[in-house]
């Protein structure tokens, strides 16, 4: 399993911080494509990703127990 | 506490931050301070809400200070986040750099509230009279569309 | 306390110097803690001794909050300075400059350092294990010779 | 009477912080001529000069009340 984080808007559109996906082999993108899709995260294109809490680009390879976390434009300061 | 680093949903203590780079090799500190300011372009703020990715944010706050030991002879950083609903006048941030002569103390800091706004996973909801909204993108240069943010980034905002 | 500036003998509370600045229109505050440096130039110092005009200091240190509020935006300042002995790593010197946004707390707080260190009557002795000097010049880019120190000469440093 | 004020190591060569003249009428360079000479103030011409607290030049008069000081080179912060 792969567990996906949420934060700020995305959190609140998803309506959980933490979902868990049978996405062991599929890149990111694809984890959005599929996975994903029918939350309608219209902005989720404008979010970095990190996997296991450093950034990465979508076409990275998930494998299991790895830990993806969307991260829409930060605002701390 | 050991770490120089670190993510709180209790008040920062301002001592705290810099008693942890105070030390005899240093003339000079810079303390940055972010406090939650009431009007931002006429529109008044309520209250804020901060939320982290704890984990990582410590992670990325403790690059920013090696970041900066890299970058300047001679320095020790800390930083505290803090997190939750923060009103009026409260501390969201405290960035303390103590070098031996003040121009990189300065300079330091700057970086490093820089770097924070840039690349740290931590997010402000503002709560208005009229609504609230998760901002983003404060520095309004770019997009962050399929992007990993990069060291030294800032130097060109 | 009533004022903004102040010479004391006392340790300064570095949370006294920012709580004179923090107000719900600044986001932002920029601290410069000058703190006793054990090594100069490969030389140990053992201890510090200031001293001050204390009227006049404290006559200039208000006007430099006074030069800082006309160059910058909506600036509020507040400046200690510490005399009489003072050990490693005390405090001589805080500095809190609060501003709605970061980029003018910096340099404004940078400001008043450098003319601090210009025009304010304070002086310290170096205490050395083979002797003691009174400091003059610390910036030593100019002589003081019959001249009047005027605003901003600092920004040609 | 006009007050003088020493610091730094002005006021350890003179070993006084404040002394007082009968210097109504003259300038600060006739001060430091007549009555200072005495003292051997090596370094007095390096120092600013402050009268009634406000930075002034050697040509200013002094009249009774004043406050003259002397300023080595600061070395606050």
């Amino acid at each position: 399993m792969v567990d996906v984080l949420f934060f700020a808007e995305l959190q609140e559109l998803v309506g959980d911080e933490k979902l868990s996906f049978q996405a062991e082999g599929m890149t990111v993108k694809e984890l959005k494509a599929s996975a994903l899709a029918k939350y309608n995260l219209a902005n989720i294109d404008s979010a970095m990703i990190a996997v296991n809490e450093e950034y990465a680009d979508e076409d990275t390879v998930l494998a299991s127990g790895d830990i993806v976390a969307f991260i829409p434009p930060v605002s701390g300061g | 506490m050991d770490k120089n680093v670190w993510i709180t949903r209790e008040p920062i203590e301002i001592n705290d931050v810099i008693a942890k780079v105070v030390r005899p090799e240093a003339g000079a500190v810079n303390t940055f301070i972010g406090t939650v300011r009431e009007f931002t372009k006429g529109k008044r703020t309520l209250y804020l809400e901060y939320q982290a990715y704890v984990s990582m944010a410590e992670k990325k706050l403790a690059e920013i200070c090696d970041e900066i030991d890299q970058r300047w002879d001679n320095t020790e950083t800390a930083i505290a986040h803090r997190v939750g609903r923060l009103e009026i006048t409260d501390i969201a941030v405290v960035i303390a750099v103590s070098t031996p002569h003040r121009k990189d103390a300065f300079a330091a800091s700057r970086y490093a509230i820089e770097r924070i706004k840039e690349m740290v996973p931590i997010w402000k909801k503002e709560h208005w009279e009229d609504g609230d909204l998760w901002i983003g993108d404060q520095k309004q240069e770019k997009s962050y569309e399929n992007r990993i943010p990069v060291k030294g980034e800032m130097e060109n905002g």
